[in-house]
């Protein structure tokens, strides 16, 4: 067995930063230290303790903890060594350990040891968040090895992704988790080893982190030019107007907007005019995914392709995207929106081949142009898509009978269409309207979040709006997205219900794949089958954050693939000291 | 409106005559009549289906009759959407003319033209603007005050009329009834109304006559309080006695002798009970337990405005729709009030 | 009245249980417990509880990485770990009688998703609540009363009607709109910030001179009271006006009258009492109502973290330990407030009894 | 020198389009120490006339000026006329039962005057409460001075009125029908006591009665009203003696005269009550617990068979209402009571519903025993509508119709409020109300206390009609020993609750035994001019 020991570790073994490495390029080494960054936090907490099931988790609270690797944010899953120098990684990768850097030092100065590493896998696996029981299922053993060692054996090999996440293990102390109850929710300071410790906390309102002064990783590469504000404090709002209004009389100083009415309305104003706040759109490349209206296949009406797609044809996404979000969004098209994942015309060779060996039982159009959502002239005229609907549904099989859209069996076409976001009212109504004039009738259910779950986790439902997130690097998690397994357990997120060995197949290519060019051709070509099923109605993605800051800060000039790391910011006190004149002529 | 006042008795007549005296709750009330009257129609007022069509040599009422677009050469057999352009030329294209509402759109009807994305401000086509799904604020404030006035008002009534008897029954006789009716007033008022309405939802989809089945069963209460009070106190008086005396029925002297005094209090609350329907209805709303998506309602209208500041037009519309109806029918219940006061001198 | 008042007492009893039961039962029917809401809440598919009330939220769903993690399902047995978490692994019976057994001896439990005693939770709680409860009762009972004696004094005049139009117009605003127009127009950064944003004090608060604190407290309330009192005047005012207008002509108030008593002392020392009776009867659920429930939508927009939020999300997140304890302490304190009512009718009225009337 | 100038004083109310002018330019005036008595038929605008002075009429206009001190009341600013009212001017109201605040106890109604005009304290103002409650003759009360109105009986109430208006000394007392509520007894030592602080004080008295004997007595000057004008004025023995308008001589004729026609022998025994006893608990304590018992009924024996009347007379709170209440069911009482053979006791409402038409009351106190939202025409009718009678709205608005014409009412007032009536008139809705049933038992409490005496006689001729066309028993409570006279067969003394003495009218009133019977009687038989016609008109001899 070949044994690769490394300074880091990415999926695909190549690195981007070499050993000697300084800094990240999307940092300023040099970034002066000081001042305080406010930040807004929404919905109030009531514990500290990051990683009991229980309590509302205060924000930033990840700052308190070190990880054994750090990622990087401008590569595709790639992470260095941060309370680990050294990582070794066999060939099958059936194993991974991690040496910790000696001088890594708790807050009350005591050593990280390799014990307190093992202490907590095994804590947050049996007591932690389920995810991390999740996460590190495949995690049969961990020992610890001489000289700082630790070792972590997996259940089987070939899971090139488990050492990076193990990398993710947040390290936790554990003599100070003796006599304290890890479940439980908890407003004692934690303690921790990362640059930051919690110094004040109004329970539920806010939380104030101080940089360790004596923090014992200050200067690794990984963190030069991070952690650049002496102290950070998290406000809590319950009311996400009011805490833009907070925004506006600089209570906080920076924030990044998901809604594209707000962004579009409330971003105006003096302040605004005059520089005051910035206002940017930050380009990332992180992948965006798949957000849409789900068909449930498991529903009679929905099994015909053909339906699947005519009922498509009457969301008119364009007009949507110009009255309801002020043009802000793009259509999504493919399930891994925003990344090189993404299929596009024509399958290329590699896609060919892969289709070929599983292509069976798929439609021979797949080989062809991979289906784009249809487009319209915005003008919410939809005619011609829904001539073409109703053209592709009468060939199902669906005609209209006494205003009704009539299926083969004689069943009315009627959707409930559940709803847990009342946000998403207004995206529905004009779809609504559109179906109507196909015959269809949807209702728009709107119901709470608990018997939404239920009734999701026992797929008791004809449409549903969701995302189905994705990385640069997706794996296990498509089992549960689209496997004809993950179809039948409730609970899943195959909502869609979508059973197709093909599929299935195209999910393991994924998996097992060994390069990233592998990994690259097995998702488009898996995005091509999935898109020629028309399991969803793709909705909408962003390719650029929508933020906005007091202009009291220095930034790197490079941002990250990710988009902006607050981390690397810092306070420049000439723009501060600028920005305190300036609000006071104002306020004269 | 003309009330024909010589059939009636004379003590009658006097009560209508203090009614009238009352100027501003008379005028609210026959304000009140007219716009409920006017909203009464509302599909004839602002409906996105023309009054009249003329196609073909042959008069077409969508109003009332649903034509396929098919009918008019278009493409479907769905009912035809007549403010679609396509639609519209292939009537004028048959030299036919169409006659729209006052109101060209109903309350759900989406206008795809906006001149700015929605909510949109008012406009010559949109008198009141659009809300944030791009419908005309006018004509969903029509609908949802008919909606809105129709469910106060029945509400109102029947959970008055339950509620005022069930407190005359209790304040009026007293001992144990009284004791084991307040009880079990006060174990039905500890139900769980959320889950109720949530376990509702689960099974059916709840509708306009279902809420107000549901609100009727748990908004009785709100009177009960006062009037039994009420009750307690007046049935002590001499003239409660001397009715008694003359062999006058319970039911009788609890309608005519000690109804009257609580009905001060009452009257006072009935415009506040209807305008607290309608807010009930918007906490459904903001809970999701409301009417299905999309209905028209006066509650809806104003959680939009709290969710579009930028677009004032929603919530002053929202708040200018309550607040007229709430004086109209506070300064209806005063007039009401004075009618019923024996010392009110017409003046 | 004595034998009524024991009565009473003793009925206290059954009826709470009768309501704990009712309620205990209808949970039980409820689709979406705990489990449910937790999980989504892991798995990110989750709503606040506020998500309706609390603002516009985003309109675009996959955050990315976050989900992306929780998609990966969840480890074998978890489910009914968290069911033996929330002792839902035992029949129902058994969950009720061990429940109201605690009940009894006041002892709580914790909250299913806080780890924080329900006790605690309310007592934390209670300062916003009380102050929001306690300043609008006091403001508007002192506003009200003597507006609508005023108002029924003279009754039609000018100063009848244009007080009627501002209280109604006020009782028309609705409270969360007014709320967040005060928020933008006088705390946020758009017009003048002359007001605190949130919270019932500032940072800081031990630190400050009595007097100081005071100050600061009443700032921070400011808004939230006026939101709050705009709309509650109507009601009583209007209330408070018919009552007296009822009374104010009686036989009683002429003898006052010619006893040379100021005006004043007619209305205060004679007609008050005999026109509060109803006033007095909304009063036990006034007090409760402002508390428990009252300022749900106030306290989201202030950021203040009270009783109306904490038994709306206990509901909506099935959070049925705190649910079942404030109901407990909620429905009995209601019932104790019912007989103090009833009891305050007595006082005020001496010739009110409870008593049957069996005679002809 | 006159304390008091009315002149010119108008009044008028308006109801349903219709002006009625109450009082139409009266003048008068009262001199310090002075009396001045204003008689006049039930309605004539003396009520009316006393509230002007004070501004105390509500709902309708007036116009004229009231000199008082050369003050014009009429004009003064409120907070002058505050510092006269219930200090220099006091009054006390016709009706006592309903003028006390219900919900004050009658200690504190007592002492506010003093505390508001005098700034007494709280303990001079409860010492002076005591003094005043022994000057009127509640001394028994003492011990009940924390009691509430409604815990009292007439005559107790109207005794409480009155230490109210005494309590500030005033220059001006208006009294309107101060005594019609206590017996002879009392009603003597009130006036004694008005004469004694007229003499003491110089207060002027404006004195509103019906009872020409007490005006007699203790009037200088007397003014007759008739329709809202005073038609004559002059001192009493001129008036008196030689009237000259034609309604101040029908007052002086009109007299209870007569005796009941006997009871025939085959007449049954239609209402008898056996140890009747209500005793009334006095709460104390926070729970208000029944420390002790008021026994306002202490065992009382009575019968009354068909056409016979029963006078029952007795002091004032001696239990006479309590007693008529009680033999009715309509206050709970312990012993037996039957009506024509079934026990009444123990009837549920239901049973008990048909014979309530037989068995009718007139209360003492009318105003409070009228529905105040009903239309008169309403409240008559009720009976009627309860009981089948009347076939349909417009024959028994006849029959209403019929029944105000019959006690002197017009029948067009049947569509006003109760409270647009006079006291007087209020008494007479309430006898309507009750006759209009032809009921078979009737219990009248006070029934002709606030009437003049033309309208009494009219009213008693009335009821014997009624008695002898119908068959009826009447149960006879009143103070008016002569319209007892009239009126009964058979009288029963009651004090404390018990009966003294019993027997026939003759006998009682002729040879009464006890000797409180005959300390009643004596007021009547007092020489000293109490009838202002010669002896030889005197109904009693
Ligand atoms: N509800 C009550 N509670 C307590 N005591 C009462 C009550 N009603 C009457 N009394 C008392 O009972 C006694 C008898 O009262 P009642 O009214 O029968 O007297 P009355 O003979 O009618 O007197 P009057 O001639 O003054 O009307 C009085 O002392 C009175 O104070
Ligand atoms: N509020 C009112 N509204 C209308 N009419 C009234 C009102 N008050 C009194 N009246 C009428 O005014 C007239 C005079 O009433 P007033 O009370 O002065 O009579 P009175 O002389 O005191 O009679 P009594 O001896 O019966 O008390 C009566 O005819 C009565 O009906
Ligand atoms: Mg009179
Ligand atoms: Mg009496």
């Amino acid at each position: 067995e070949t044994v690769r020991e490394s300074h880091g570790i990415s999926r695909y073994g190549d690195l981007k930063y070499d050993e000697a490495f300084r800094h990240f390029d999307y940092v300023n080494p040099d970034a002066p230290k000081g001042g305080e960054a406010r930040f807004f936090g929404f919905g109030g907490f009531d514990t500290l303790n990051a990683y009991s099931l229980r309590g509302r988790k205060a924000a930033g609270l990840s700052r308190l903890y070190d990880t054994l690797l750090k990622q990087s944010n401008d590569e595709p899953t790639a992470a260095y060594g941060l309370l680990a120098d050294r990582v070794r990684v066999p060939d099958d990768h059936s194993w991974v350990a991690f040496r910790l850097r000696p001088e890594a030092r708790w807050h009350d100065g005591t050593p990280v040891t390799a014990d307190d590493v093992v202490w907590s896998l095994e804590t947050l696996r049996e007591s932690g968040l389920p995810l991390y029981a999740t996460y590190y299922a495949n995690v049969a053993q961990a020992v610890v090895e001489d000289g700082g060692w630790v070792r972590f054996t997996f259940d089987g090999p070939g899971n090139v992704e488990l050492p990076l996440i193990l990398g993710e293990l947040p390290i936790l102390p554990r003599h100070w988790y003796e006599g304290r109850e890890f479940e439980e929710a908890s407003l004692d300071f934690p303690m921790g080893s990362g640059p930051y410790r919690v110094i004040d906390v109004d329970p539920g309102r806010s939380i104030t982190y101080e940089r360790h002064e004596d923090y014992w990783g200050a200067d690794l590469p990984v963190n030069a030019g991070f952690h650049n504000f002496d102290r950070i404090r998290y406000d809590e709002y319950l009311d996400l107007d009011i805490a833009m209004e907070a925004f506006k009389a600089n209570e906080y100083d920076f924030r990044s907007e998901n809604n594209s009415k707000r962004w579009a309305t409330s971003y105006s104003g003096s302040i605004f005019d005059d520089g005051l706040v910035i206002v940017e759109k930050v380009a990332h490349s992180r992948p965006q995914g798949m957000q849409g209206f789900v068909f449930n296949l498991r529903r009679e009406k929905f099994a015909d392709p053909k339906v699947r797609q005519a009922l498509a044809l009457a969301f008119d996404f364009e007009w949507a995207n110009q009255n309801l979000f002020y043009g802000q969004y793009l259509r999504s098209v493919s399930y891994f929106s925003n990344s090189e994942l993404a299929a596009s015309g024509t399958p290329d060779e590699a896609e060919r081949v892969l289709l070929e060996r599983h292509g069976v039982g798929l439609p021979e159009a797949v080989f062809g142009e991979v289906p784009v959502p249809p487009v319209t002239d915005g003008s919410g005229n939809n005619r011609t898509n829904l001539r073409k609907a109703k053209a592709l549904l009468a060939e199902a099989g669906w005609t209209v009978q006494d205003g009704v859209l009539t299926g083969p069996a004689g069943t009315p076409m009627e959707i409930e269409f559940l709803m847990v976001q009342p946000a998403f009212e207004r995206i529905l109504q004009p779809f609504r309207a559109q179906l109507e004039r196909l015959g269809a009738r949807l209702e728009i259910r709107s119901i709470d979040a608990a018997q939404y779950k239920e009734r999701l986790d026992n797929f008791d439902f004809d449409m549903v709006v969701t995302g189905f997130g994705q990385s640069r690097s997706p794996g296990n998690e498509q089992r549960n997205y689209w496997s004809s397994a993950a179809a039948d357990i409730p609970g899943s997120n195959n909502l869609a219900g979508i059973r197709s060995p093909a599929i299935d197949a195209l999910i393991e290519e994924l998996i097992y794949a060994g390069t990233r060019a592998e990994l690259v051709t097995a998702a488009r070509v898996l995005d091509r089958v999935l898109r020629h099923g028309h399991y969803v109605i793709p909705n909408w993605h962003i390719t650029y954050d929508r933020v906005a800051w007091w202009d009291r800060f220095g930034q790197p000039d490079i941002v990250s693939d990710d988009g902006i790391v607050l981390d690397t910011w810092w306070i420049d006190t000439g723009r501060d000291a600028a920005l305190k004149e300036r609000i006071g002529s104002e306020n004269d | 409106m003309r009330f024909s006042s010589h059939r009636l008795d004379p003590i009658s007549r006097r009560r209508l005559a203090n009614f009238r005296a009352n100027r501003r709750g008379y005028w609210s009330f026959r304000i009140f009549l007219v716009l409920f009257a006017f909203t009464l129609p509302a599909e004839m007022i602002a409906n996105d289906r023309p009054l009249a069509v003329w196609f073909d040599g042959a008069l077409h009422v969508p109003v009332l009759t649903v034509y396929p677009e098919t009918a008019f050469g278009g493409d479907f057999e769905t009912e035809a959407d007549y403010r679609d352009p396509f639609v519209k030329d292939l009537i004028h294209a048959a030299d036919g003319w169409i006659i729209w509402p006052l109101i060209a759109y109903d309350y759900r009807t989406i206008n795809y033209d906006l001149p700015s994305p929605a909510p949109s401000p008012p406009t010559t086509e949109n008198w009141l603007g659009t809300d944030d799904q791009g419908r005309d604020v006018a004509a969903r404030v029509i609908y949802a005050f008919r909606l809105s006035v129709i469910f106060g008002l029945v509400l109102t009534l029947v959970s008055s009329v339950i509620g005022i008897a069930a407190g005359a029954v209790q304040g009026y006789y007293g001992g144990w009834i009284d004791l084991l009716a307040q009880r079990a007033l006060e174990v039905w008022g500890g139900i769980p109304v959320l889950y109720i309405l949530i376990i509702l939802a689960s099974v059916i989809v709840p509708g306009f006559w279902t809420l107000l089945g549901l609100l009727v069963l748990f908004s009785w209460t709100a009177l009960v309080g006062l009037v039994r009070a009420e009750f307690l106190r007046t049935r002590n008086f001499d003239y409660v006695k001397a009715a008694r005396a003359l062999g006058v029925t319970d039911s009788v002297i609890m309608v005519r002798h000690v109804l009257p005094n609580a009905m001060v209090s009452t009257l006072t609350f009935l415009p506040f009970i209807l305008n607290g329907s309608i807010t009930t209805l918007t906490a459904l709303d903001f809970l999701g337990f409301g009417l299905p998506p999309g209905s028209p309602s006066l509650g809806e209208l104003l959680n939009q405005g709290r969710n579009n500041l930028q677009a004032p037009w929603l919530g002053l519309t929202g708040f200018a729709v309550v607040a007229l109806m709430l004086s109209l029918l506070t300064f209806t219940g005063e007039a009401v009030r004075d009618a019923f006061d024996p010392r009110k001198l017409p003046s | 009245m004595f034998a009524y008042i024991v009565r009473r007492l003793l009925l206290i009893a059954p009826t709470l249980l009768a309501i704990m039961m009712i309620n205990f039962v209808i949970v039980q029917f409820v689709p979406g417990g705990p489990v449910e809401r937790i999980l989504a809440e892991l798995e990110g598919t989750a709503v606040g509880a506020t998500a309706r009330v609390a603002g516009s939220g985003g309109d675009v769903q996959t955050a990315g990485e976050s989900l992306y993690r929780g998609a990966q399902g969840l480890p074998d047995g978890f489910v009914e770990k968290l069911e033996r978490m929330y002792g839902l692994d035992k029949p129902p019976v058994e969950r009720f009688l061990l429940m109201m057994e605690n009940y009894l001896t006041f002892d709580f439990g914790e909250s299913a998703f806080r780890s924080r005693r329900v006790v605690d939770l309310i007592i934390e709680k209670m300062p916003v609540s009380i102050s929001l409860g306690l300043w609008t009762t006091i403001v508007v009972y002192i506003v009200s009363i003597p507006l609508g004696i005023a108002k029924a004094r003279r009754d039609g005049s000018a100063f009848d009607v244009w007080t009627s139009g501002t209280i109604i117009l006020g009782y028309a605003i609705p409270g969360f709109l007014f709320a967040i127009l005060l928020v933008v127009l006088f705390a946020g950064g758009s017009y003048w910030k002359l007001f605190p944003l949130r919270g019932l004090v500032s940072p800081g608060f031990e630190d400050m001179s009595t007097l100081g604190q005071i100050a600061d407290y009443f700032w921070h309330l400011a808004l939230p009271l006026t939101a709050l009192i705009i709309g509650s005047f109507a009601t009583l005012t209007m209330l408070t006006k018919n009552s007296f207008i009822d009374q104010i002509r009686s036989q009683y108030v002429t003898t006052a009258r010619a006893k040379g008593l100021s005006e004043q002392r007619v209305l205060y020392g004679h007609v008050f009492r005999n026109g509060m009776l109803i006033i007095i009867a909304g009063f036990p659920g006034a007090i409760i109502g402002i508390l428990f429930t009252g300022a749900l939508l106030i306290e989201i927009i202030f950021s203040l973290d009270g009783l109306g939020l904490l038994g709306y999300e206990a509901a909506i997140d099935r959070d049925y330990p705190v649910m079942f304890a404030t109901l407990y302490i909620f429905t009995l304190l209601g019932l104790v407030m019912n007989l103090v009512g009833d009891l305050m009718y007595v006082i005020v009225d001496p010739r009110i009894d409870f008593e049957s009337r069996d005679v002809g | 020198m006159t304390l008091l100038d009315v002149r010119n004083l108008t009044v008028s109310f308006k109801v349903d389009n219709r002006t009625i002018e109450a009082v139409r330019n009266v003048n008068f005036s009262i001199a310090p120490s002075q009396t001045l008595a204003l008689v006049g038929e039930s309605g004539s605008g003396k009520s009316v006339t006393a509230l002007s002075i004070l501004r105390l009429v509500a709902a309708g206009q007036s116009s004229g000026e009231i000199l008082f001190q050369g003050n014009d009341l009429a004009h003064l600013p409120e907070r002058d006329l505050r510092k006269v009212r219930g200090n220099r001017i006091s009054m006390i109201f016709q009706e006592p039962m309903t003028s006390l605040n219900p919900l004050h106890t009658i200690s504190r109604q007592i002492a506010e005057p003093l505390v508001v005009h005098q700034g007494m304290t709280a303990q001079a103002a409860a010492r002076r409460v005591r003094e005043l409650m022994d000057l009127v003759g509640l001394g028994d009360l003492a011990d009940r001075i924390h009691d509430f109105p409604h815990t009292l009986s007439g005559g107790q109430r109207q005794r409480v009125m009155i230490a109210m208006a005494l309590a500030c000394d005033p220059d001006l007392l208006i009294a309107d029908e101060p005594t019609t509520a206590l017996d002879v007894t009392v009603e003597a030592r009130i006036l004694e006591l008005l004469g004694s602080l007229q003499r003491q004080l110089s207060m002027a008295v404006l004195f509103i009665t019906h009872n020409l004997s007490i005006v007699h007595r203790f009037a200088d000057q007397v003014a007759v009203m008739d329709g809202g004008r005073i038609v004559e004025k002059g001192t009493v023995d001129d008036v008196f003696t030689r009237p000259q308008h034609a309604s101040t001589q029908h007052l002086l004729a009109s007299q209870p005269r007569g005796r009941p026609e006997p009871v025939p022998h085959e007449s049954a025994r239609r209402l008898e009550a056996r140890s009747l006893k209500v005793w009334f608990p006095v709460r104390a304590g926070v729970f208000r617990r029944a420390a002790s018992h008021v026994k306002a009924v202490d065992g009382i024996d009575l019968a009354v068979r068909g056409r016979e009347t029963i006078g029952i007379v007795g002091e004032s709170g001696s239990g006479k209402s309590t007693l008529g209440m009680a033999i009715l069911r309509l206050i709970a009482s312990d012993g037996d009571i039957r009506y024509e053979d079934r026990g009444l006791q123990g009837l549920g409402f239901r049973d008990l519903r048909p014979l309530r038409r037989e068995l009718q009351i007139i209360f003492q106190d009318p105003f409070g025993s009228l529905s105040p939202r009903m239309s008169v025409a309403g409240i008559i009718e009720e009976g009627l509508k309860v009981h089948g009678l009347g076939q349909n709205p417009a024959g028994r608005r006849e029959l209403v119709a019929e029944a105000l014409d019959e006690v002197g009412l017009e029948p067009a007032m049947m569509d006003r409020y109760p409270h647009e009536f006079s006291g007087g008139q209020r008494q007479r809705i309430a006898i309507a109300r009750a006759m209009i049933l032809k009921p078979r038992v009737v219990v009248l409490d006070e029934p002709t206390s606030a009437l003049d005496m033309s309208v009494q006689s009219q009213i008693i001729t009335l009821l014997r009609r009624l008695q002898n066309n119908h068959d009826l028993a009447y149960l006879f409570i009143s103070h008016d020993l002569r319209v007892v006279r009239a009126m009964s067969h058979h009288v029963l003394v009651m004090k404390a609750g018990r009966v003294v003495e019993s027997g026939s009218a003759h006998d009682i009133f002729e040879t009464p035994k006890s000797a409180y019977t005959r300390a009643l009687m004596a007021a009547v038989t007092d020489p000293g001019g109490t009838w202002p016609l010669s002896s030889g008109q005197d109904p009693l001899s």
